[in-house]
Protein backbone atom coordinates (compact mmCIF):
# COMPACT_ATOMS: atom_id res chain seq x y z
CA UNK A 1 0.00 0.00 0.00
CA UNK A 2 2.11 2.95 -1.43
CA UNK A 3 0.46 5.96 0.54
CA UNK A 4 2.00 9.69 -0.08
CA UNK A 5 1.26 12.38 2.84
CA UNK A 6 1.16 15.93 1.93
CA UNK A 7 0.65 18.80 4.94
CA UNK A 8 1.08 22.08 4.15
CA UNK A 9 -0.11 25.29 6.13
CA UNK A 10 -2.90 26.98 5.41
CA UNK A 11 -2.09 29.10 2.04
CA UNK A 12 -4.13 29.14 -1.15
CA UNK A 13 -0.84 28.85 -3.22
CA UNK A 14 -0.63 25.16 -1.45
CA UNK A 15 -3.97 24.26 -2.75
CA UNK A 16 -2.00 24.47 -6.40
CA UNK A 17 0.72 22.25 -4.87
CA UNK A 18 -1.78 19.37 -3.81
CA UNK A 19 -3.79 19.64 -6.87
CA UNK A 20 -0.41 18.73 -8.54
CA UNK A 21 0.30 16.48 -6.43
CA UNK A 22 -2.73 14.17 -6.54
CA UNK A 23 -2.94 13.69 -10.29
CA UNK A 24 0.31 13.27 -10.37
CA UNK A 25 0.06 10.14 -8.15
CA UNK A 26 -3.67 9.38 -9.14
CA UNK A 27 -1.65 9.12 -12.75
CA UNK A 28 0.65 6.76 -11.18
CA UNK A 29 -1.75 5.01 -9.37
CA UNK A 30 -3.65 4.04 -12.65
CA UNK A 31 -6.56 6.61 -12.78
CA UNK A 32 -8.14 6.73 -15.76
CA UNK A 33 -6.68 10.16 -17.69
CA UNK A 34 -10.06 10.89 -18.47
CA UNK A 35 -10.96 11.32 -14.37
CA UNK A 36 -7.34 12.62 -13.53
CA UNK A 37 -9.14 16.53 -14.06
CA UNK A 38 -11.85 15.27 -11.62
CA UNK A 39 -9.44 14.30 -9.34
CA UNK A 40 -7.78 17.95 -9.45
CA UNK A 41 -11.03 19.74 -9.06
CA UNK A 42 -12.21 17.89 -6.36
CA UNK A 43 -9.01 17.71 -4.10
CA UNK A 44 -8.42 21.13 -5.01
CA UNK A 45 -12.24 21.88 -3.86
CA UNK A 46 -11.34 19.76 -0.30
CA UNK A 47 -8.00 21.97 0.03
CA UNK A 48 -9.70 25.54 -0.74
CA UNK A 49 -12.33 24.57 1.74
CA UNK A 50 -9.77 23.68 4.17
CA UNK A 51 -7.72 26.54 3.77
CA UNK A 52 -10.63 28.92 4.10
CA UNK A 53 -11.57 27.30 7.60
CA UNK A 54 -7.70 26.93 9.04
CA UNK A 55 -7.23 31.24 7.91
CA UNK A 56 -10.63 31.72 9.68
CA UNK A 57 -9.83 29.80 13.04
CA UNK A 58 -6.52 27.83 13.22
CA UNK A 59 -4.00 29.76 11.03
CA UNK A 60 -1.04 28.37 12.29
CA UNK A 61 -2.32 24.49 11.69
CA UNK A 62 -1.64 22.29 8.99
CA UNK A 63 -4.07 20.32 6.34
CA UNK A 64 -3.46 17.08 5.50
CA UNK A 65 -3.76 15.21 2.52
CA UNK A 66 -3.45 11.84 2.23
CA UNK A 67 -2.81 9.60 -0.81
CA UNK A 68 -3.32 5.88 -0.86
CA UNK A 69 -2.86 3.60 -4.00
CA UNK A 70 -5.01 1.02 -2.53
CA UNK A 71 -5.44 -2.41 -4.96
CA UNK A 72 -7.80 -1.61 -7.10
CA UNK A 73 -8.64 2.01 -5.63
CA UNK A 74 -7.06 5.11 -5.66
CA UNK A 75 -7.92 6.95 -1.85
CA UNK A 76 -7.74 10.64 -1.16
CA UNK A 77 -8.26 12.08 2.74
CA UNK A 78 -8.54 15.77 3.06
CA UNK A 79 -8.52 16.62 6.72
CA UNK A 80 -9.28 19.83 8.53
CA UNK A 81 -8.88 20.86 12.00
CA UNK A 82 -11.52 23.92 12.25
CA UNK A 83 -13.21 23.65 15.61
CA UNK A 84 -16.67 21.33 16.02
CA UNK A 85 -19.05 24.71 15.82
CA UNK A 86 -18.32 25.17 12.40
CA UNK A 87 -18.44 21.68 11.05
CA UNK A 88 -22.51 21.56 11.36
CA UNK A 89 -22.77 24.91 9.42
CA UNK A 90 -21.38 23.19 5.88
CA UNK A 91 -22.33 19.53 5.97
CA UNK A 92 -23.91 18.49 2.52
CA UNK A 93 -27.24 19.54 3.32
CA UNK A 94 -26.46 23.15 4.24
CA UNK A 95 -26.31 24.31 0.71
CA UNK A 96 -28.21 23.28 -1.87
CA UNK A 97 -28.40 26.05 -4.38
CA UNK A 98 -24.96 28.19 -4.88
CA UNK A 99 -27.66 30.24 -5.92
CA UNK A 100 -28.55 31.52 -2.73
CA UNK A 101 -25.11 32.57 -1.88
CA UNK A 102 -25.81 35.15 0.47
CA UNK A 103 -21.87 36.66 0.82
CA UNK A 104 -20.77 35.33 -2.39
CA UNK A 105 -17.26 37.68 -1.50
CA UNK A 106 -16.34 35.03 1.00
CA UNK A 107 -17.41 31.69 -1.22
CA UNK A 108 -18.97 30.00 1.92
CA UNK A 109 -17.14 26.46 2.52
CA UNK A 110 -20.21 24.41 1.76
CA UNK A 111 -19.81 25.42 -1.72
CA UNK A 112 -16.67 23.41 -1.92
CA UNK A 113 -18.78 20.12 -0.95
CA UNK A 114 -21.65 20.62 -3.63
CA UNK A 115 -19.01 20.61 -6.02
CA UNK A 116 -17.32 17.48 -4.68
CA UNK A 117 -20.23 15.88 -4.12
CA UNK A 118 -21.72 16.44 -7.51
CA UNK A 119 -18.22 15.17 -9.24
CA UNK A 120 -16.91 12.53 -7.41
CA UNK A 121 -19.27 9.10 -6.89
CA UNK A 122 -17.46 7.72 -3.96
CA UNK A 123 -16.77 10.41 -1.26
CA UNK A 124 -17.07 10.31 2.77
CA UNK A 125 -17.62 13.09 4.96
CA UNK A 126 -16.57 12.00 8.62
CA UNK A 127 -15.87 14.35 11.97
CA UNK A 128 -12.09 14.20 12.62
CA UNK A 129 -10.78 12.48 15.62
CA UNK A 130 -10.36 15.55 17.18
CA UNK A 131 -11.99 18.58 15.24
CA UNK A 132 -12.64 19.60 11.63
CA UNK A 133 -14.03 17.25 8.94
CA UNK A 134 -12.02 14.37 6.88
CA UNK A 135 -13.08 15.20 3.11
CA UNK A 136 -12.74 11.08 2.00
CA UNK A 137 -13.12 10.27 -1.89
CA UNK A 138 -11.97 7.22 -3.81
CA UNK A 139 -11.84 6.91 -7.65
CA UNK A 140 -11.70 3.45 -9.44
CA UNK A 141 -7.76 2.57 -10.58
CA UNK A 142 -7.28 -0.16 -13.58
CA UNK A 143 -4.97 -2.40 -11.98
CA UNK B 1 -0.71 28.22 -15.35
CA UNK B 2 -1.57 31.73 -13.99
CA UNK B 3 -4.68 33.86 -14.55
CA UNK B 4 -4.65 36.22 -17.53
CA UNK B 5 -7.26 39.01 -17.64
CA UNK B 6 -7.89 41.81 -20.85
CA UNK B 7 -10.97 43.80 -21.18
CA UNK B 8 -12.39 45.35 -23.98
CA UNK B 9 -15.55 47.72 -24.77
CA UNK B 10 -18.14 47.29 -27.73
CA UNK B 11 -21.26 49.15 -27.14
CA UNK B 12 -22.38 49.20 -24.32
CA UNK B 13 -20.81 46.24 -22.98
CA UNK B 14 -17.26 45.50 -21.97
CA UNK B 15 -15.33 41.81 -22.26
CA UNK B 16 -13.59 40.47 -19.71
CA UNK B 17 -11.46 37.90 -21.36
CA UNK B 18 -10.28 35.52 -18.51
CA UNK B 19 -7.90 32.64 -19.98
CA UNK B 20 -5.74 30.28 -17.37
CA UNK B 21 -6.91 29.07 -13.60
CA UNK B 22 -9.37 30.87 -11.87
CA UNK B 23 -9.10 29.11 -8.30
CA UNK B 24 -8.64 29.95 -5.12
CA UNK B 25 -5.25 31.16 -5.74
CA UNK B 26 -6.23 33.34 -8.52
CA UNK B 27 -9.62 34.41 -7.22
CA UNK B 28 -8.96 37.74 -5.49
CA UNK B 29 -7.63 39.50 -9.31
CA UNK B 30 -10.72 38.49 -11.12
CA UNK B 31 -12.46 40.07 -8.40
CA UNK B 32 -10.52 42.87 -8.22
CA UNK B 33 -11.35 43.19 -11.88
CA UNK B 34 -15.03 43.11 -11.53
CA UNK B 35 -15.14 45.31 -8.47
CA UNK B 36 -13.16 47.96 -10.55
CA UNK B 37 -15.08 47.99 -14.19
CA UNK B 38 -18.29 48.32 -11.80
CA UNK B 39 -16.85 51.26 -9.96
CA UNK B 40 -15.86 52.91 -13.57
CA UNK B 41 -19.61 52.23 -14.12
CA UNK B 42 -19.66 49.66 -16.18
CA UNK B 43 -22.66 47.64 -15.29
CA UNK B 44 -22.93 45.56 -18.72
CA UNK B 45 -20.41 42.52 -18.62
CA UNK B 46 -19.58 39.32 -20.97
CA UNK B 47 -16.82 37.07 -19.30
CA UNK B 48 -15.80 35.21 -22.03
CA UNK B 49 -14.26 31.91 -20.57
CA UNK B 50 -13.52 29.89 -23.04
CA UNK B 51 -9.68 30.44 -22.82
CA UNK B 52 -10.10 29.11 -18.54
CA UNK B 53 -8.53 26.16 -18.04
CA UNK B 54 -9.30 25.40 -14.49
CA UNK B 55 -12.60 26.89 -12.60
CA UNK B 56 -13.10 25.86 -8.44
CA UNK B 57 -16.01 27.41 -6.18
CA UNK B 58 -13.62 30.27 -4.86
CA UNK B 59 -14.13 31.52 -9.04
CA UNK B 60 -18.14 30.47 -9.09
CA UNK B 61 -18.03 32.78 -5.86
CA UNK B 62 -16.44 35.52 -7.66
CA UNK B 63 -18.61 35.28 -10.70
CA UNK B 64 -21.77 35.28 -8.30
CA UNK B 65 -20.23 38.40 -6.71
CA UNK B 66 -20.06 40.15 -9.70
CA UNK B 67 -23.39 39.26 -10.87
CA UNK B 68 -24.95 41.02 -7.76
CA UNK B 69 -22.98 43.92 -7.82
CA UNK B 70 -23.88 44.77 -12.03
CA UNK B 71 -27.26 43.99 -10.54
CA UNK B 72 -27.19 46.81 -7.86
CA UNK B 73 -27.13 49.26 -10.81
CA UNK B 74 -29.63 46.84 -13.20
CA UNK B 75 -26.90 45.87 -15.12
CA UNK B 76 -26.11 42.44 -16.52
CA UNK B 77 -23.28 39.87 -16.50
CA UNK B 78 -23.10 36.88 -19.06
CA UNK B 79 -20.86 34.23 -19.19
CA UNK B 80 -19.33 32.92 -23.22
CA UNK B 81 -18.43 29.39 -22.21
CA UNK B 82 -18.64 26.74 -24.32
CA UNK B 83 -16.04 24.14 -22.13
CA UNK B 84 -17.83 20.83 -21.45
CA UNK B 85 -16.32 20.63 -17.91
CA UNK B 86 -16.28 24.18 -16.92
CA UNK B 87 -19.88 24.05 -17.89
CA UNK B 88 -20.34 20.57 -15.72
CA UNK B 89 -19.34 23.03 -12.50
CA UNK B 90 -22.02 25.28 -13.16
CA UNK B 91 -24.49 22.66 -13.75
CA UNK B 92 -23.61 20.65 -10.49
CA UNK B 93 -24.03 23.91 -8.63
CA UNK B 94 -27.18 24.62 -10.20
CA UNK B 95 -25.43 28.37 -11.41
CA UNK B 96 -26.81 27.25 -15.06
CA UNK B 97 -29.96 28.83 -13.81
CA UNK B 98 -28.48 32.17 -12.32
CA UNK B 99 -26.39 32.94 -15.40
CA UNK B 100 -26.99 33.15 -18.96
CA UNK B 101 -24.36 31.16 -20.26
CA UNK B 102 -23.68 31.90 -24.28
CA UNK B 103 -21.93 29.81 -27.04
CA UNK B 104 -19.84 33.27 -28.51
CA UNK B 105 -18.77 36.65 -27.25
CA UNK B 106 -21.01 37.93 -30.35
CA UNK B 107 -23.95 36.07 -29.14
CA UNK B 108 -23.34 37.46 -25.48
CA UNK B 109 -22.99 41.02 -26.55
CA UNK B 110 -26.00 41.17 -28.98
CA UNK B 111 -28.35 39.23 -26.19
CA UNK B 112 -31.12 41.15 -24.31
CA UNK B 113 -32.94 39.99 -21.52
CA UNK C 1 6.94 30.82 7.18
CA UNK C 2 4.92 28.48 4.80
CA UNK C 3 5.71 25.10 4.83
CA UNK C 4 4.83 21.96 2.91
CA UNK C 5 5.76 18.47 4.38
CA UNK C 6 5.83 15.41 2.14
CA UNK C 7 6.13 12.46 3.68
CA UNK C 8 6.01 9.13 1.33
CA UNK C 9 6.63 5.39 1.59
CA UNK C 10 9.90 4.30 -0.01
CA UNK C 11 8.83 3.61 -3.69
CA UNK C 12 10.72 5.30 -6.57
CA UNK C 13 7.59 6.37 -8.32
CA UNK C 14 7.22 8.88 -5.11
CA UNK C 15 10.80 10.02 -6.12
CA UNK C 16 9.51 11.77 -8.93
CA UNK C 17 6.26 13.18 -7.00
CA UNK C 18 8.69 14.99 -4.36
CA UNK C 19 10.95 16.24 -7.43
CA UNK C 20 7.19 17.92 -8.58
CA UNK C 21 6.46 19.40 -5.74
CA UNK C 22 10.17 20.96 -4.73
CA UNK C 23 10.03 22.22 -7.99
CA UNK C 24 6.56 23.81 -7.41
CA UNK C 25 6.97 25.29 -4.19
CA UNK C 26 10.92 26.40 -5.11
CA UNK C 27 9.05 28.69 -7.75
CA UNK C 28 6.02 29.81 -6.07
CA UNK C 29 8.70 30.81 -2.90
CA UNK C 30 11.24 33.12 -6.04
CA UNK C 31 13.52 30.80 -6.39
CA UNK C 32 14.77 31.73 -9.73
CA UNK C 33 13.57 30.12 -13.14
CA UNK C 34 17.27 28.96 -13.83
CA UNK C 35 18.05 26.95 -10.76
CA UNK C 36 14.72 25.16 -10.44
CA UNK C 37 16.25 22.26 -12.65
CA UNK C 38 19.20 22.36 -9.87
CA UNK C 39 16.47 21.83 -7.50
CA UNK C 40 14.72 19.06 -8.98
CA UNK C 41 17.67 17.44 -9.58
CA UNK C 42 18.99 17.77 -6.04
CA UNK C 43 15.98 17.04 -4.12
CA UNK C 44 15.70 14.03 -6.42
CA UNK C 45 19.02 12.96 -5.71
CA UNK C 46 18.26 12.86 -1.78
CA UNK C 47 14.67 11.02 -2.24
CA UNK C 48 16.29 8.42 -3.75
CA UNK C 49 18.91 7.85 -1.65
CA UNK C 50 16.75 7.64 1.04
CA UNK C 51 14.37 5.52 -0.89
CA UNK C 52 17.23 3.03 -1.41
CA UNK C 53 18.01 3.10 1.97
CA UNK C 54 14.74 2.22 3.34
CA UNK C 55 14.15 -0.47 1.10
CA UNK C 56 16.94 -1.89 2.30
CA UNK C 57 16.63 -1.53 6.34
CA UNK C 58 12.89 -0.53 6.55
CA UNK C 59 11.12 -0.47 3.48
CA UNK C 60 7.64 0.31 6.38
CA UNK C 61 9.00 3.66 7.23
CA UNK C 62 8.20 6.62 4.81
CA UNK C 63 10.56 9.37 3.80
CA UNK C 64 9.77 12.91 4.70
CA UNK C 65 10.46 16.09 3.01
CA UNK C 66 10.15 19.56 4.44
CA UNK C 67 9.70 22.42 1.88
CA UNK C 68 10.11 26.20 3.72
CA UNK C 69 9.61 29.03 2.18
CA UNK C 70 12.13 31.21 4.55
CA UNK C 71 12.04 34.96 4.28
CA UNK C 72 15.06 35.14 1.74
CA UNK C 73 15.66 31.81 0.99
CA UNK C 74 13.90 28.09 -0.08
CA UNK C 75 14.76 25.69 1.96
CA UNK C 76 14.51 21.60 1.81
CA UNK C 77 14.89 18.90 4.11
CA UNK C 78 14.84 15.31 3.40
CA UNK C 79 15.51 12.82 5.85
CA UNK C 80 15.57 9.17 5.96
CA UNK C 81 15.31 6.31 8.83
CA UNK C 82 18.39 4.02 7.67
CA UNK C 83 19.96 2.71 10.97
CA UNK C 84 22.81 4.05 12.33
CA UNK C 85 25.55 1.73 10.70
CA UNK C 86 24.58 2.44 7.25
CA UNK C 87 25.41 6.31 7.53
CA UNK C 88 28.74 6.04 7.99
CA UNK C 89 29.62 4.63 4.71
CA UNK C 90 27.90 6.86 2.75
CA UNK C 91 29.51 10.40 4.37
CA UNK C 92 30.64 12.58 1.86
CA UNK C 93 34.23 11.93 2.04
CA UNK C 94 33.57 8.15 1.18
CA UNK C 95 33.23 8.76 -2.48
CA UNK C 96 35.35 10.91 -4.36
CA UNK C 97 35.40 9.48 -8.05
CA UNK C 98 32.04 7.57 -9.35
CA UNK C 99 34.67 5.98 -11.56
CA UNK C 100 35.63 3.70 -8.06
CA UNK C 101 32.37 2.46 -8.39
CA UNK C 102 32.55 -1.26 -6.92
CA UNK C 103 29.12 -2.34 -8.29
CA UNK C 104 27.52 -0.04 -10.30
CA UNK C 105 24.08 -2.32 -10.46
CA UNK C 106 22.89 -1.08 -7.26
CA UNK C 107 23.98 2.56 -7.51
CA UNK C 108 25.89 3.19 -3.98
CA UNK C 109 23.68 6.36 -1.77
CA UNK C 110 27.53 8.18 -2.10
CA UNK C 111 27.01 8.74 -5.42
CA UNK C 112 23.65 10.83 -5.05
CA UNK C 113 25.48 12.97 -2.05
CA UNK C 114 27.91 13.59 -4.19
CA UNK C 115 25.72 14.98 -7.33
CA UNK C 116 24.22 17.25 -4.78
CA UNK C 117 27.37 18.36 -3.30
CA UNK C 118 28.68 19.16 -6.34
CA UNK C 119 25.19 20.76 -7.76
CA UNK C 120 23.74 23.13 -4.37
CA UNK C 121 26.06 25.74 -2.76
CA UNK C 122 24.24 25.36 0.40
CA UNK C 123 24.22 21.83 1.58
CA UNK C 124 24.44 20.79 4.90
CA UNK C 125 23.96 16.60 6.35
CA UNK C 126 23.74 16.01 9.55
CA UNK C 127 22.53 12.61 11.61
CA UNK C 128 19.47 12.63 12.58
CA UNK C 129 17.46 12.37 15.73
CA UNK C 130 17.26 8.71 15.86
CA UNK C 131 18.32 7.13 13.24
CA UNK C 132 18.90 8.30 9.62
CA UNK C 133 20.14 11.73 7.93
CA UNK C 134 19.00 14.59 6.91
CA UNK C 135 20.25 16.35 3.89
CA UNK C 136 19.30 20.18 4.04
CA UNK C 137 19.46 22.37 1.02
CA UNK C 138 18.95 25.87 0.89
CA UNK C 139 18.46 28.06 -2.45
CA UNK C 140 17.95 31.80 -1.74
CA UNK C 141 15.18 33.46 -2.90
CA UNK C 142 14.34 36.88 -5.03
CA UNK C 143 12.00 38.13 -2.69
CA UNK D 1 7.67 11.94 -18.46
CA UNK D 2 8.79 8.76 -19.30
CA UNK D 3 11.74 6.95 -20.72
CA UNK D 4 11.39 5.89 -24.36
CA UNK D 5 14.44 3.95 -26.06
CA UNK D 6 15.22 2.51 -29.24
CA UNK D 7 17.64 0.17 -30.74
CA UNK D 8 19.21 0.56 -34.36
CA UNK D 9 22.50 -1.27 -36.01
CA UNK D 10 25.63 0.89 -38.25
CA UNK D 11 27.97 -1.44 -38.76
CA UNK D 12 29.22 -3.12 -35.91
CA UNK D 13 27.87 -0.18 -33.68
CA UNK D 14 24.51 -0.31 -31.72
CA UNK D 15 22.90 2.96 -31.36
CA UNK D 16 20.59 3.48 -28.44
CA UNK D 17 18.54 6.37 -28.58
CA UNK D 18 17.15 6.89 -25.01
CA UNK D 19 14.55 10.09 -24.52
CA UNK D 20 12.67 11.41 -21.28
CA UNK D 21 13.89 10.97 -17.78
CA UNK D 22 16.37 8.56 -16.88
CA UNK D 23 15.89 8.13 -12.94
CA UNK D 24 15.64 5.58 -9.91
CA UNK D 25 11.99 5.02 -11.45
CA UNK D 26 12.66 4.38 -15.28
CA UNK D 27 16.42 3.67 -14.92
CA UNK D 28 16.10 0.07 -14.52
CA UNK D 29 13.80 -0.71 -18.00
CA UNK D 30 17.83 1.35 -19.62
CA UNK D 31 19.69 -1.58 -17.53
CA UNK D 32 17.62 -4.33 -19.03
CA UNK D 33 17.95 -2.90 -22.42
CA UNK D 34 21.63 -2.17 -22.30
CA UNK D 35 22.24 -6.20 -20.23
CA UNK D 36 20.15 -7.72 -23.26
CA UNK D 37 22.13 -6.07 -26.16
CA UNK D 38 25.61 -7.68 -24.15
CA UNK D 39 23.90 -10.86 -23.81
CA UNK D 40 22.78 -10.53 -27.63
CA UNK D 41 26.65 -9.72 -28.85
CA UNK D 42 26.51 -6.40 -29.19
CA UNK D 43 29.28 -5.01 -27.59
CA UNK D 44 29.99 -1.84 -29.37
CA UNK D 45 27.18 0.63 -28.21
CA UNK D 46 26.48 4.34 -28.67
CA UNK D 47 23.81 5.77 -26.13
CA UNK D 48 22.38 8.79 -27.29
CA UNK D 49 21.54 10.96 -24.76
CA UNK D 50 20.33 14.26 -26.98
CA UNK D 51 16.48 13.37 -26.08
CA UNK D 52 17.20 13.08 -22.54
CA UNK D 53 15.36 15.66 -20.17
CA UNK D 54 16.36 14.66 -16.94
CA UNK D 55 19.42 12.11 -15.70
CA UNK D 56 20.38 11.23 -12.11
CA UNK D 57 22.78 9.56 -10.37
CA UNK D 58 20.66 6.44 -10.66
CA UNK D 59 20.90 6.29 -14.36
CA UNK D 60 24.60 7.15 -13.85
CA UNK D 61 25.01 4.18 -12.16
CA UNK D 62 22.98 1.83 -15.27
CA UNK D 63 25.88 3.79 -17.87
CA UNK D 64 28.50 2.82 -15.50
CA UNK D 65 27.58 -0.78 -15.30
CA UNK D 66 26.77 -0.91 -19.13
CA UNK D 67 30.52 0.35 -19.23
CA UNK D 68 31.48 -2.69 -17.40
CA UNK D 69 29.66 -5.06 -19.51
CA UNK D 70 31.10 -4.31 -22.95
CA UNK D 71 34.49 -3.83 -21.39
CA UNK D 72 34.20 -7.10 -20.38
CA UNK D 73 34.06 -8.13 -23.96
CA UNK D 74 36.79 -5.73 -25.04
CA UNK D 75 33.74 -3.57 -25.98
CA UNK D 76 33.25 0.48 -25.48
CA UNK D 77 30.31 2.18 -24.67
CA UNK D 78 30.23 6.32 -25.86
CA UNK D 79 27.89 8.89 -25.10
CA UNK D 80 26.19 11.54 -27.62
CA UNK D 81 25.71 14.20 -25.22
CA UNK D 82 26.05 18.27 -26.14
CA UNK D 83 23.10 19.41 -23.39
CA UNK D 84 24.89 21.62 -20.79
CA UNK D 85 22.97 19.98 -17.73
CA UNK D 86 23.31 16.69 -18.52
CA UNK D 87 26.91 16.82 -19.50
CA UNK D 88 27.03 19.05 -15.87
CA UNK D 89 26.20 15.53 -14.07
CA UNK D 90 29.18 13.63 -15.73
CA UNK D 91 31.33 16.64 -15.18
CA UNK D 92 30.37 16.48 -11.30
CA UNK D 93 31.15 12.73 -10.90
CA UNK D 94 34.38 12.67 -12.83
CA UNK D 95 32.64 10.26 -15.23
CA UNK D 96 33.44 12.74 -18.14
CA UNK D 97 37.17 10.85 -17.86
CA UNK D 98 35.47 7.71 -17.83
CA UNK D 99 33.16 7.64 -20.82
CA UNK D 100 34.20 9.45 -24.28
CA UNK D 101 31.21 11.47 -24.93
CA UNK D 102 30.56 12.95 -28.64
CA UNK D 103 28.68 15.65 -30.16
CA UNK D 104 27.03 13.56 -32.39
CA UNK D 105 25.78 10.02 -33.72
CA UNK D 106 28.07 10.08 -36.74
CA UNK D 107 31.70 11.16 -34.71
CA UNK D 108 30.92 8.42 -32.44
CA UNK D 109 30.19 5.85 -34.70
CA UNK D 110 33.27 6.81 -36.60
CA UNK D 111 35.28 6.88 -33.49
CA UNK D 112 38.04 4.74 -32.72
CA UNK D 113 39.55 4.30 -28.92
N1 LIG E 1 -12.62 21.83 -13.55
C1 LIG E 1 -11.71 22.01 -14.45
N2 LIG E 1 -11.92 22.91 -15.34
C2 LIG E 1 -11.00 23.13 -16.23
N3 LIG E 1 -9.82 22.53 -16.32
C3 LIG E 1 -9.55 21.62 -15.44
C4 LIG E 1 -10.47 21.32 -14.47
N4 LIG E 1 -9.93 20.39 -13.72
C5 LIG E 1 -8.76 20.14 -14.20
N5 LIG E 1 -8.47 20.89 -15.27
C6 LIG E 1 -7.18 20.81 -15.95
O1 LIG E 1 -6.20 21.45 -15.14
C7 LIG E 1 -5.10 21.83 -15.89
C8 LIG E 1 -4.20 22.79 -15.14
O2 LIG E 1 -4.37 22.64 -13.77
P1 LIG E 1 -3.31 22.32 -12.63
O3 LIG E 1 -2.43 21.26 -13.08
O4 LIG E 1 -4.15 22.13 -11.46
O5 LIG E 1 -2.41 23.57 -12.33
P2 LIG E 1 -0.97 23.88 -11.79
O6 LIG E 1 0.01 23.10 -12.58
O7 LIG E 1 -0.81 25.35 -12.03
O8 LIG E 1 -0.97 23.56 -10.35
C9 LIG E 1 -5.74 22.30 -17.15
O9 LIG E 1 -4.91 22.17 -18.26
C10 LIG E 1 -7.00 21.41 -17.28
O10 LIG E 1 -6.78 20.38 -18.21
N1 LIG F 1 19.71 17.14 -14.38
C1 LIG F 1 18.80 17.35 -15.26
N2 LIG F 1 19.01 16.93 -16.47
C2 LIG F 1 18.11 17.15 -17.39
N3 LIG F 1 16.95 17.75 -17.20
C3 LIG F 1 16.67 18.19 -16.03
C4 LIG F 1 17.57 18.02 -15.00
N4 LIG F 1 17.04 18.56 -13.92
C5 LIG F 1 15.87 18.99 -14.27
N5 LIG F 1 15.61 18.79 -15.54
C6 LIG F 1 14.32 19.18 -16.14
O1 LIG F 1 13.34 18.27 -15.69
C7 LIG F 1 12.24 18.25 -16.56
C8 LIG F 1 11.33 17.07 -16.31
O2 LIG F 1 11.46 16.57 -14.99
P1 LIG F 1 10.40 16.38 -13.84
O3 LIG F 1 9.49 17.51 -13.86
O4 LIG F 1 11.21 16.10 -12.68
O5 LIG F 1 9.51 15.12 -14.10
P2 LIG F 1 8.04 14.62 -13.79
O6 LIG F 1 7.10 15.68 -14.21
O7 LIG F 1 7.90 13.43 -14.67
O8 LIG F 1 8.00 14.31 -12.37
C9 LIG F 1 12.91 18.36 -17.89
O9 LIG F 1 12.07 18.94 -18.84
C10 LIG F 1 14.15 19.23 -17.62
O10 LIG F 1 13.91 20.56 -17.98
Amino acid sequence: MATVELRFSALPAHVRTARLVAAAVARRSGVDESVLDEVRLAVGEACSRAVHLHRRHCPDRPVLVTLVDDVDAFRVAVADEAPPAEVGSDGFGALTEVADLVDAEAVPPGVGLAVIAGLVDDVEVEVGRESGLVVRMTWPTAS
Amino acid sequence: MDLSLSTRTEGDRTIVEVGGEIDVYTAPRLREQLVDLVADGKYHLVVDMERVDFLDSTGLGVLVGGLKRVRAHDGSLRLVCTQERILKIFRITGLTKVFPIHASVEEAVSATE
